[in-house]
């Protein structure tokens, strides 16, 4: 086990499946040269060279559009998108493209292929620069959808990613770059995509959340622990495939439920959260399930108001003794 | 410069030429026959009047080249060897066809033929073309990538970020316009601030050209040039095919936006029988042998029709399979 | 009351929005001399000529960017996208700009435009041809979404739109132009945004539906009122603003919920009115609600795999009685 | 031609720019500051170096003229006219601001002035000036719109459209690049084709020209031409004004893509001393008049600080206003 942040945990992941298969290659804006807006990329142009690190212009309908290609021409491309918000210019390739080749095309063509986008809110970016778009890629059918909240997950989810021959939307949060975890040493060490975990275990109620909520989660379990309320919180890891399983098991065994997503409210994945639990755990609930879920406004610039915008630890506290409030 | 057809290509091409463009016509005026039955559904586009630059480009091509169009592509595939009962029953929406049912007119598909699909929105396939490009250099195969696309889709920004990659990266893409002047209902001068579509190319530094789409020799002869200028040098090029469909946009489309004159003018330019008449002139051909081929193609069409209507239908439980790819697939096993 | 399908009801609605105010214009790909790809649009350019009804070159991010602009220098802009599947290389402008512009230049510019979009599936135009999108723009805040399902909703909500100072979507469905219904003569009926409708009355169980699915929740309930269910069909009309109180309203009555909706499943619009219903009508539900949804797969071109892929009035109708089963 | 500096513009309008240039190296400069005691959060693009673009531009242009611009545009905006005070309390994100805190840097918009906003998404201005242009013209109004963008911008799409757009509209749009030779770390010809920006509008019968942005009245001279030209003939025009900016691409980068060397060479091209020695040589101004033109403009900035410092910020509830317009507000009271 080594200690490390998800900057450093996802530049192994990338260094060591390149190193691992010759046609791992990657692109986007600034990711050789630069070594990454976020700096994930760094060290990989000394490493590899400018065939199989490469920078791009500004054409993000055209970085997932060539990597589709490419992926079609027997590569494994992981492809960049500076931020999530700009996944917006390439939502054809994306939607209309990369979720449906295979399907339309009759199964006769695979595509090994990741395209990783740091996005979410807090550091004061405005409207058009802190968007959670997972609701977009999780309505999808045709794509995976990886959202990892800790180092560890992190590398082994990218490491599965980009083994896998199904396109996977591999989301980061800019927040978590710099949060630090135990990852394991092993180079074959990868986590598996679709299956949650349960990342603290509890009886009371269970918080089902992911990427940075997951931490934000486990800090308001351990607040409410002092006041005596046991929470379990389950890390879905991956929006797609998603692992119903996990939650649904563990709302049945504590019989309350809080959801939590960074995204807007409404039609996010909350909602989907929510009435997959009410759908299936209905006659275990003691009472309604609630979700805590980014403001449906678009963020504001100015941080007195952005913060009132995103979930925070206090927010989950107080659902969660919501739900410990009401019977049924 | 000799241009009789001799001179250019042994009679068996030539003849081939022929046997090509007749299929085709044959195969789309069947499926507008089958559309009007009922029998194929939803958006249907045919080709009739642009088979030379099919035909011609095809010929021009080596068989690994990747070539990629949009949803007028029953022809392109045909030509490049997939087999017409497998399109019509894809046509058909049948188990039997080229993507199982499910890709329908606009999305046939097949590898192992380096046809690399039918697109249909419009541009969506010019940044595949130039991926598969760089997938084919980064491996060292000597092939190029094809992109074939419509008049109208030279407006969407795809076209010029796929140029300037393409140029950037030094791809091996040939870009081949069919400019049939329309984008259905909108005559190439109503939305393109330059209609003249291979001048486009001037702010990406890649060289172009403009060739007769109904002569399919002078098809040939462009894009076998350009396709080893592009191979050697690495670096992509465009082609603008001027041609014409005879019919409307799609089998919805009853086309008033066109003038009968216009329409008549076209059709007299018609590269079949246009070919045919040099190829008699010549004495590559007699009428006897165009009309056996013709004849031939007919029975081949009627055989693809027989077929389709004779395959089963997809099982309802195929319509959730091939969303995601089972762990252990083999991935591009053509490329073996 | 004068007898129309939807197509000739919109068109009315956009002729006599256009005489009324010189600042409406409409562009599109081919909704001027074409008379639009369904006909929408017809005799326009011959009523209101080239300047006010213009073809635009296949750019859909420029139409709806452009047409920003012209909301912003004092136009009412209608644009037209061919089909809501090609809104996919415009999400840049509508959810980038659109949606988020009054917002992000605090409150100073309104964007009175209206983007018409047709969609859904069942008519065979495979996976980029059949989407149902109206989830990205009901989860995206800044947004207007109508989705009428009759001729007089389509129109009085057209002329709303319009009329509205806000950025709308306004989703027609490409089965229902050619439906017909009573439409009232009267020049100044809208119907406003915001406001569903209970297009059916009745006491076991609320329908809660939009668009194309209000028409085969109707079949639903006639069939379903011969074995004796009594259903309330809501119609919610407009997806943004969403008008909650109606149908949380009934299914409180009836005590059980079935929505339904032709987009995607998973993350779809019913998962967000399954949540609401079951937050809101926890202690009222007799049954878990149900959804009724698109099936989670790209769509198949074959019209035998279709069908399987869009609710049918017999889905609609097994839900239903699934609800009156199930007993808590 | 006489190229003497009071041939051209009177004295006033000279000093005018030598004013603003220095008003607008202050604030940037003061903004950086800011954003080191953690006043100003978020991304911060600073303009140092590229003045004389927008003051040259600016006054080139007619007060009406519309004005976008992308995410570098605080100069912009404050030669526009905008309070520096305001902008400052913007970028603080406070209530005072001139989009109430909610835009910051990158989002600065004032109807009132014709500034149309500085927009975040690389190329996202593109239409929105296409279809301002639009609306100009078909209200009669005799005015442009003028589209700042940079050069890593053209690659998008996005510009290829409204090109395109504007010419075959014959819309009345003014591009402006300001090719400063990189996006973020990414040099010009490591993204484009090819590098000569201007030469790009060849493939759509826009003219252009190129100009240098280093120097206010060779930038203001070409502006004021060919806004004359897009006025009189109703149609596009492309300016590349050849500049570059002395920080890194926003406060995060430290630049190390240039070498030292490079901006050394661009520092001694700086826009501001050398046209201060031009107003010396000239004898327009005495450097006692420029000195005290900068201390006038560092207080003004200074002024600005005090002011954003002070002021409160937005409500809570301010959070849930202006995501819709209520019913009934006026619609562009701006236009009446
Ligand atoms: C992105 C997108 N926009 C619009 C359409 C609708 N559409 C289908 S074909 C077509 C015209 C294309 O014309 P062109 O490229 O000239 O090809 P042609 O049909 O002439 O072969 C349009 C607008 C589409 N399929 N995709
Ligand atoms: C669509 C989009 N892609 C990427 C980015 C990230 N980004 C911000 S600025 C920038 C570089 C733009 O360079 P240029 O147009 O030359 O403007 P400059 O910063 O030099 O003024 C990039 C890639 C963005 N904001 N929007
Ligand atoms: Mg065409
Ligand atoms: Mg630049």
């Amino acid at each position: 086990m080594a200690e490390m942040n998800c900057r450093d945990a996802l530049n192994l992941a990338l260094k060591e499946e390149m190193r691992r298969d010759p046609s791992v290659v990657i692109w986007g804006e600034d990711v050789a040269l630069y070594e990454g807006s976020f700096k994930v990329t760094r060290g990989l142009l000394a490493e590899f060279g400018e065939e199989r690190i490469k920078d791009t212009p500004i054409s993000e309908n055209s970085i997932i559009g060539a990597a589709i290609g490419a992926a079609m021409g027997g590569l494994r491309p992981v492809a960049e998108l500076m931020t999530v918000n700009f996944a917006l210019l390439a939502m054809d390739q994306i939607v209309n493209h990369m979720a449906k080749i295979r399907y339309m095309f009759g199964g006769k063509a695979g595509l090994p292929m990741v395209v990783r986008a740091p996005g979410g809110g807090g550091s004061q970016l405005a409207a058009q620069h802190s968007q959670s778009l997972e609701t977009y890629f999780m309505h999808c059918p045709g794509l995976y959808v990886a959202v990892p909240a800790t180092p560890a997950d992190a590398r082994g989810l990218l490491k599965s990613a980009i083994r896998d021959n199904n396109p996977v939307m591999f989301l980061e949060h800019e927040l978590l770059y710099n949060s630090r975890g135990e990852v394991p040493d092993d180079p074959e060490f990868t986590v598996p995509l679709g299956v949650a975990e349960i990342k603290r275990r509890g009886d009371d109620v269970t918080i089902v959340a992911y990427s940075r909520m997951t931490l934000l989660s486990l800090q308001a379990a351990e607040e409410l622990e002092k006041e005596g309320v046991s929470c379990e919180v389950v890390d879905l890891r991956t929006l797609a495939p998603l692992d119903r399983t996990t939650f649904l098991e563990s709302v049945k065994r504590t019989s309350r439920a809080v959801v939590v997503s960074e995204c807007c409210h409404t039609c996010g994945v909350g909602a989907e959260l929510a009435a997959c639990i009410f759908e299936n755990c209905f006659d275990s609930l003691t009472a309604p399930v609630r979700r805590v879920s980014g403001l449906d406004v678009p963020m504001p610039y100015s941080r007195r108001l952005e913060r009132l915008c995103i979930p925070r630890v206090e927010d989950i506290v107080a659902a969660v003794k919501n739900v410990m409030q009401q019977k049924y | 410069m000799d241009t009789r057809l001799r001179a250019i290509l042994p009679d068996q091409q030539l003849l081939k030429f022929y046997e090509q463009m007749t299929l085709c016509r044959e195969f789309e005026e069947s499926c507008a026959e089958q559309y009007t039955k009922g029998h194929i559904t939803g958006f249907l586009h045919l080709y009739s009047g642009q088979e030379a630059v099919a035909v011609g480009a095809t010929a021009g091509l080596h068989p690994d080249d990747y070539i990629l169009s949009a949803y007028r592509e029953h022809p392109q595939a045909i030509v490049r060897g997939a087999d017409p009962k497998v399109v019509m029953a894809e046509l058909f929406g049948k188990a039997t066809g080229l993507c199982k049912g499910k890709g329908g007119s606009m999305h046939l598909f097949e590898p192992e033929l380096a046809f690399m699909g039918g697109y249909a929105i419009v541009g969506g396939q010019f940044p595949i073309a130039v991926g598969l490009a760089f997938a084919s250099k980064y491996r060292r195969e000597d092939r190029i990538s094809v992109c074939f696309f419509g008049d109208g889709a030279v407006n969407q920004g795809n076209f010029h970020e796929g140029l300037n990659w393409a140029r950037l990266w030094e791809l091996p893409v040939l870009f081949i316009c069919e400019n049939n002047f329309y984008g259905i209902g909108t005559e190439v001068r109503r939305s393109s601030a330059l209609a003249d579509i291979h001048k486009r190319t001037c702010g990406y530094d890649i060289p172009s050209e403009k060739v007769d789409g109904m002569d399919v020799i002078a098809v040939y002869q462009a894009v076998k040039h350009a396709a080893e200028w592009v191979s050697g040098h690495g670096r992509p090029y465009l082609i603008e095919a001027v041609t014409y469909r005879f019919r409307g946009h799609s089998m919805s489309d009853p086309g008033r936006y066109r003038s009968p004159a216009e329409v008549e003018l076209w059709k007299e330019r018609d590269p079949i029988p246009n070919f045919a008449r040099r190829l008699i002139d010549e004495g590559i051909a007699t009428e006897d042998t165009l009309a056996c081929m013709r004849a031939k193609a007919a029975v081949l069409v009627e055989e693809a029709v027989k077929f389709a209507e004779e395959s089963p239908w997809p099982e309802d439980d195929e319509v959730c399979n091939d969303v995601y790819a089972p762990v252990g697939e083999e991935v591009c096993p053509w490329l073996k």
